[in-house]
Parts: structure tokens; C-alpha cells; sequence
């Protein structure tokens, strides 16, 4: 059985590391925070301005200054900083973030990543996404295995409007969870999601990744 | 010399012109400069140059100033929630610049410090990078990007003092700090004015010499994404 | 997990190699890490590159690394209040790179944020823009600099936490925000450690995530040039 | 008879304007705070991180962290702010300082500077120096005329390595004023000090100056 979207963030949780600086991408990356291990600290960063991000406030007593990289309200934490966008990003761009968690539409086999544009349709922009995939220590890219026609969005290459270029490390879907060790160039599988097979992900996958 | 004015529109008054560019602070509705935005709106200066990470929504920020068409261009990183954005720019009447959000920001700090041009790894072998000089630094490629300027600023503070100095709340802090920099004029709108000396010099975000003139203004903000959690009693 | 450290030399270890580059805090002797430094000479560590504003006086700050002939290279803007300097620099002990003042804190802050290069027109026809590479932009002369970044970035800040958050006082702030961005590794030392939460998130001059070490330490804070007023009774 | 320097410093005290932010070069420019207009709100830079520089302090209430740029301990007032050595620069390479008077060993006719160094001799550095006359948006250079040896120091060419190439905006020496306008190329003679003839300030500059 492939892994709900609860799940999948469940499993990227466990690539968090006691001290973390973590940028976690809006969608199922959100939902990472959730299953951040009792007692481990990892401080989350949103790029529009804060490290330390807390929870959603309680009803009434949110606060309009105060908001993620999603636009919904949050509340700090005693932890918590604040700073101008600059700043933000000299932390991104500068490496200083220790792992991106970040959605995608397409993963290719060397790396790349789209995830912001398609073309004929109106695009919103690529927000931050792209300093964060050039920037950060470590990427994850968090996607379900196909897409609704059952096409794979693991790639040989990526079809759309790349984000950026070589800079995925680790790929996790519903069906497994795939990785590169540094100066390794192929993914491998390294997981699979209870009850899915080998040659299922083999059918689903386009890339060219390493199996056993 | 104060910089006090007493309200948005006469803190415009001789500061806009048809075509020209406008740094709008804010990251989504959160830290926008309301009543500036209005009171631009209603000098009637067109074709304007907006540089400002979001866009607003239908109606309100620069989605006031997309209902009149005084934007001929936006400079953005992201401009989702607002359909009149959408059709203005499907249509062909509006012109549209993305940004990487942190090249965005990055590029307005360099205007502002004097800083024509810098390299980022930011974009390279995407869209981005095309038609930009590209340039190795051990072995790995980056681009150039330029520094941005604004004809004017408008931005939102927390708090501020006749002299222009400013502190900033929360994530409404953002894009503003850099913007004053780079806007040849800048004015800032602030929930509250306090007395000169009452701002502690070591805590002051950003220092009076950025800011021309300052205004106090109630603002709604809006919230575009209430989210909130369940009291556990 | 806590990153303070009980004293100057537990923070420092495991950290120092010889030939490694240091990023040192501090204006003069404003500012400096009076017990970084010490700890930095008892390592023993040798042939470093010190980066730093100035280089300290006879037998106080950066000067007590020279004496010991620690320093290989400085990387300053100015370096007059030290005798034992000079006397190093003239009998070719040691070597000295002259940066303009506002060229050496940008490049600081460009290695931090992840950008390798960019134009100044501070220099340009002078010395320091020989063999450098230039370019115009907007009919203007400009040179490129390099982003500087360090193994090891020793700073003073006045209060500071576990999560390694820093405040600074007046101008002993100085260049220290930056380095602790182009450190790969940065230790502070300051005036007092507070519980976390109590540094208002507002008014965090450098967020935790530029700190890997901190320790409270008492300094010395000698003043270089006492000037003082009469009182009109 | 020639200024004194503290006149040099009243003299250009008159070139500053309500509202202004400057910065003062060590030195006789640093007199020039002395001579700030009564109700003139002048602001001064220091570029090791301050705006709104006040007075020395009274003895004993001086403090290690409160410096200007030539190591002096200060106060503040008011309106007074901090900021780091990078924001400072952003200040001063951005062209929001207004004016900036600073000293000089020699100044040419075309508003080249030098002030940092002679070759030969022990190089302390430019510190702020080059930064100030690239970036700031008027500067004046104030000096002694000629040099102990009675030779003028202000030149058609800078002997020395320079400060800055075509930045200084007016010349201030114990002799008289000198300014070229926006759009001039040429500096004029603007004011005598008195009893100082032409001849005398033609004899002691070799600068193409314009004089009538």
C-alpha cells in the first residue's frame, strides 16, 4: 500500500537531525512538522522573515504581523527571530540552512527539479523555491510517485521549466523513499512503502535509478 | 526637521509621476503600506513600474492600483491570489518580471547600497539565467543579477519618530528595510509615531537617513490565511 | 541543545588548524573578542590569515598573536596603533592586504550570504582596483570583489542565548554580524547569557543560526583614545 | 592672513544644510562639529556604525562600546541609532550621506584625491577613506595649501597613490574656497581668506584653476 501524505511527511521526518535549521516547502512538506521527534530540536525557518516558527495560533488570538511563508498566522516561539527578507535569504543562499523539504512536479535522475511553472498555464511564480534548491545544505523532494494519468514524475529529464539543476539529494513519494550519497550521481532505492514491490516502482519510474 | 506629515496623501504630494517605479513593501498583505497604496492610487500616476515580492488580492494593496491600470509592470517573485492580476496579464496589458523571491530581495539591497551588480547560484540553468552574464568562482557557475532602485518607496512600519527612524513588527517586516534603502524618496506609514529618543538606538531596524517622510495610519490588515489550532481544555 | 561553552578554550576546541583563516570582530579595540583571542594564541595555532578591521595593539587584541608570530597574513583597512605590527610587516614577517573599509564588511557579508562577487565603485583608479576586473555599468567604472568567508569566526556580542541569538551594544556591533554569517564555524563570547525568550524576537541582531558556540566572559574593553568633556558647573 | 584651521572648519560649516547627514574625516574636519549652525539639524555619520553622533562624554561616564571612527569615546543623542560596519556602507556607497569633508595630502584639478598613503613610508590603510569619495554625494576636501616645504598641494596631477579619481566637489584651504559646480570640470576660486591676494593663491597653485 502506497503511503498516505501523512505518511510520506512522517518518513521525511526522519532525515531531521537534532539542531537543524529546517525551510519546509508549503503542501505536503508542511505537514513535516508535525512528526518532528519528541525532544529533538529542530528550528523551522520561514524565508519571509523568522526562525522559530511556532504553531497556528488559537482562534482570537492571531496576529496579522505574524504569518509564514504560506500566509497563514503562526505564533512564535521562545526561541524565535526575526529579520528582513535579505537577511532570510543570505541564510538560504548563503548554506547556513541545514535541509529544504520542497514539493514537486517533476524530479529528474541527475537532480533537477521543476516545480513552479507550467507552460500555457498562468504561472504564480517561483516565490523562493529557487534560492532555496540552489542554496540549502540538503533537498528533499517530497512528490506523489505518478500523476493522475499514472505517468512518472522521476524522470530521465524533466519536461518542464526547471527550478533548479542537480540539487535534489533525496527523493521521497508514496512509494518508497530514493536516495544519492554525496558524489554519487544515481538515486537508489533505498525503502519502499509497505506492500509496494520492487517492480511496481520499477514500472512507475522513468529514471534511470540504481534498484538493488 | 521633522519628517512628519499628517496624512497619506500630502505625504505623496509632489512625489509621483506617470511611468514611474515604485517599491511597494510587504509580503503578501502582511506589512503592506495600505494607505500609501491608496494614496498613490488616487494621485493618478500611471504606468507605473511596481516592484513588490506579491501582487495583493482583488481589491485591495496593489490590487487597487491593478483596478485603476496604473501598473504597467510588476517586478514580483510570486502574484497567485489575485484574478485581476491574472486577466490584465493574459491580456497582454500588464508586463510581468519574476524574481527568484531571495534574488528579488538581494537586488533591491544592492540599489540601495550602491551595489550595480552581484552573482548568485540562484537560477542558474533555469529560465532565469537566460540572456544573463554567467561567471565561474571555483569551478561553479553563478549569474549576474543587477541592483534595483525605486523613484519612490512606500513602506509599513511598526514604529517610527520624526527623524525617520523605524522598527518593525514581526514578519511585517520583510522587504521593507532594503526598499527604504533603495527608493530615491521614501515614506513610511506606522501604526504609531513616538517621540524622537524613545526608539533604542541599538534596536532602531532601520535609521532615519532611508526614510524622507513618515506618516501615522490605522491599518486593516487583512489576513489572507486565517489558520488557527484547537484549545485542548 | 545547548551551544554554550563553559570557557574561551573549551569553545575553541577542535576548531583551530594551522594556516586556517580567522575572521576576528571589533573597530580598534571596540568590539573584540578580548577572550577568543587569547584562547585563539593558546591554541598555538600558526600561519593564520586574520581577518579583521585593524589589527589590535602592542600586547592587547589581535597584538597578541603577533607577538607570538601567529599571523602569516592580515586582511584590514587600517592598521596604525601597532608597533609590533610594523615592525613584522616591514621585515617581510608578515603579509598585509589592504581592503577599503566598506569593501572589506560587504565582502564579509557577501561570503555569509552565498554571493562570490560584486561591483563597488569604492576604488575604482586607485591601487586596490589593480587587476581586478571592471565593468560598466550606466556608463560608470566599476570593480569586482570577491565574497570572503572564514573557518573560524571569533566575535564579541553583548547578550546572547543558548539557541545562540545575539544583541550588540552601540558600536561594538561593528563587523561581528557579518563574520558570524561568513564563519563556518563562529563562537561568540559576550557580556551576559540570558534564558532563551528573553531576547525579544523583534530585536535579534544575529539570529542563532549564525552561531554555532557562545560563552559569557568578562572583558577588559579598553578604550584606545579617551576623550571626555569638561562639565559646566 | 591665512585661516587658521579651526576658520577652515567654520568655513566649511557654512557648506552645511538643514537636514543633512555627514560625515567627518579625522582631523580639522572633525572641528567642523564645533561650528554647526544654532537650530541647524545636522546629523552626523560615523562609519563604524552610528548616526546622531554626540558630544565626548563627561569624564567617567565614557564607555568602551560607544566609539566614532577615530577611536574617540562619544555619547549619543536622541536621535541617535546603531547598525553594523555593512549597513553603514550601504549608507555611504548607496549616496545617502549628503556630505562628507574629509582631509587630504594632495587634491588635483580634475577632483582627484590622495590621503592614504606615501610610498615608502609605513602604509597605516585607508580605512573608510575611498568608500566616502566614491560613494557620498559631495565631497570636500580640506587642507593646507601648500606643504611644509611651501610646494602646493593642489595639483594638476596627484603624485601620489590615489584616494579617489574626480570626487571632490570643492577644495577648502587655509588660503580660500575653491568649487566647481555640477557639470563643471574646472574648479573656481570662490572666497579669499583675508588679506590674501590672488597673486598670492596663483603663486601656490599649480592646479588650472579658474580665477576671475
Amino acid at each position: 500500500m502506497a503511503w498516505t501524505r501523512d505518511e510520506m511527511a512522517a518518513r521525511a521526518a526522519q532525515e531531521l537531525e537534532d539542531g537543524f535549521y529546517v525551510n519546509l516547502g508549503i503542501g505536503i512538506p508542511t505537514l513535516v512538522a508535525n512528526h518532528i521527534p519528541d525532544g529533538m530540536d529542530v528550528t523551522l525557518q520561514s524565508e519571509n522573515g523568522m526562525l522559530g516558527m511556532g504553531p497556528f495560533p488559537y482562534a482570537g488570538e492571531e496576529d496579522a504581523d505574524l504569518i509564514n511563508a504560506g500566509k497563514q498566522t503562526i505564533t512564535t516561539l521562545p526561541k524565535s527571530s526575526f529579520f528582513d527578507s535579505a537577511t532570510s535569504f543570505a541564510m538560504i543562499r548563503g548554506g547556513h540552512i541545514d535541509l529544504s523539504i520542497l514539493g514537486a512536479m517533476e524530479v529528474a535522475e541527475n537532480g533537477d527539479i521543476a516545480n513552479w511553472m507550467i507552460p500555457g498555464k498562468m504561472v504564480k511564480g517561483m516565490g523562493g523555491a529557487m534560492d532555496l534548491v540552489a542554496g540549502v545544505k540538503r533537498c528533499i523532494a517530497l512528490f506523489d510517485h505518478t500523476n493522475k494519468r499514472g505517468e512518472s514524475k522521476f524522470l530521465k529529464e524533466c519536461t518542464l521549466p526547471l527550478t533548479g539543476k542537480n540539487c535534489i539529494h533525496m527523493v521521497i513519494t508514496d512509494l518508497g523513499v530514493f536516495d544519492r550519497g554525496h558524489g554519487q550521481k544515481r538515486f537508489r532505492l533505498r525503502e519502499l512503502a509497505p506492500d509496494v514491490i520492487v517492480d511496481e516502482v520499477k514500472s512507475k519510474t522513468e529514471a534511470d535509478i540504481v534498484f538493488e | 526637521m521633522s519628517k512628519i506629515y499628517k496624512t497619506a496623501s500630502t505625504a505623496l504630494e509632489g512625489l509621483t509621476l506617470n511611468g514611474m517605479t515604485v517599491m511597494s513593501g510587504g509580503f503578501g498583505l502582511c506589512g503592506i503600506a495600505e494607505n500609501l497604496i491608496v494614496a498613490l492610487r488616487d494621485s493618478g500616476a500611471k504606468d507605473l513600474t511596481v516592484i513588490s515580492n506579491n501582487a495583493g488580492v482583488d481589491g485591495f494593496g496593489l490590487g487597487q492600483l491593478l483596478e485603476t491600470r496604473q501598473i504597467k509592470k510588476m517586478v514580483s517573485s510570486y502574484v497567485g491570489e489575485n484574478k485581476e492580476f491574472e486577466r490584465q496579464y493574459l491580456g497582454g496589458e500588464l508586463e510581468l518580471e519574476f524574481n527568484p523571491q531571495g534574488t528579488l530581495a538581494e537586488r533591491i539591497r544592492a540599489g540601495g547600497a550602491g551595489i550595480p551588480g552581484f552573482y548568485t547560484k540562484t537560477g542558474v540553468g533555469t529560465l532565469i539565467a537566460q540572456g544573463k552574464e554567467h561567471k565561474d568562482f571555483e569551478g561553479e557557475a553563478y549569474i549576474m543579477e543587477t541592483g534595483l532602485k525605486a523613484d519612490l518607496s512606500i513602506i509599513k512600519a511598526w514604529k517610527g519618530d520624526a527623524e525617520g527612524n523605524l522598527t518593525f513588527k514581526a514578519t511585517a517586516r520583510n522587504f521593507s528595510p532594503m526598499m527604504a534603502m533603495a527608493g530615491k524618496v521614501t515614506v513610511a506609514e506606522v501604526d504609531e509615531i513616538v517621540p524622537v529618543g524613545t526608539l533604542y538606538p541599538n534596536f532602531i531596524h532601520t535609521p532615519g537617513i532611508f526614510v524622507q517622510r513618515i506618516i501615522e495610519a490605522e491599518c486593516e490588515k487583512r489576513i489572507e490565511q486565517l489558520t488557527t489550532r484547537e484549545r485542548s481544555t
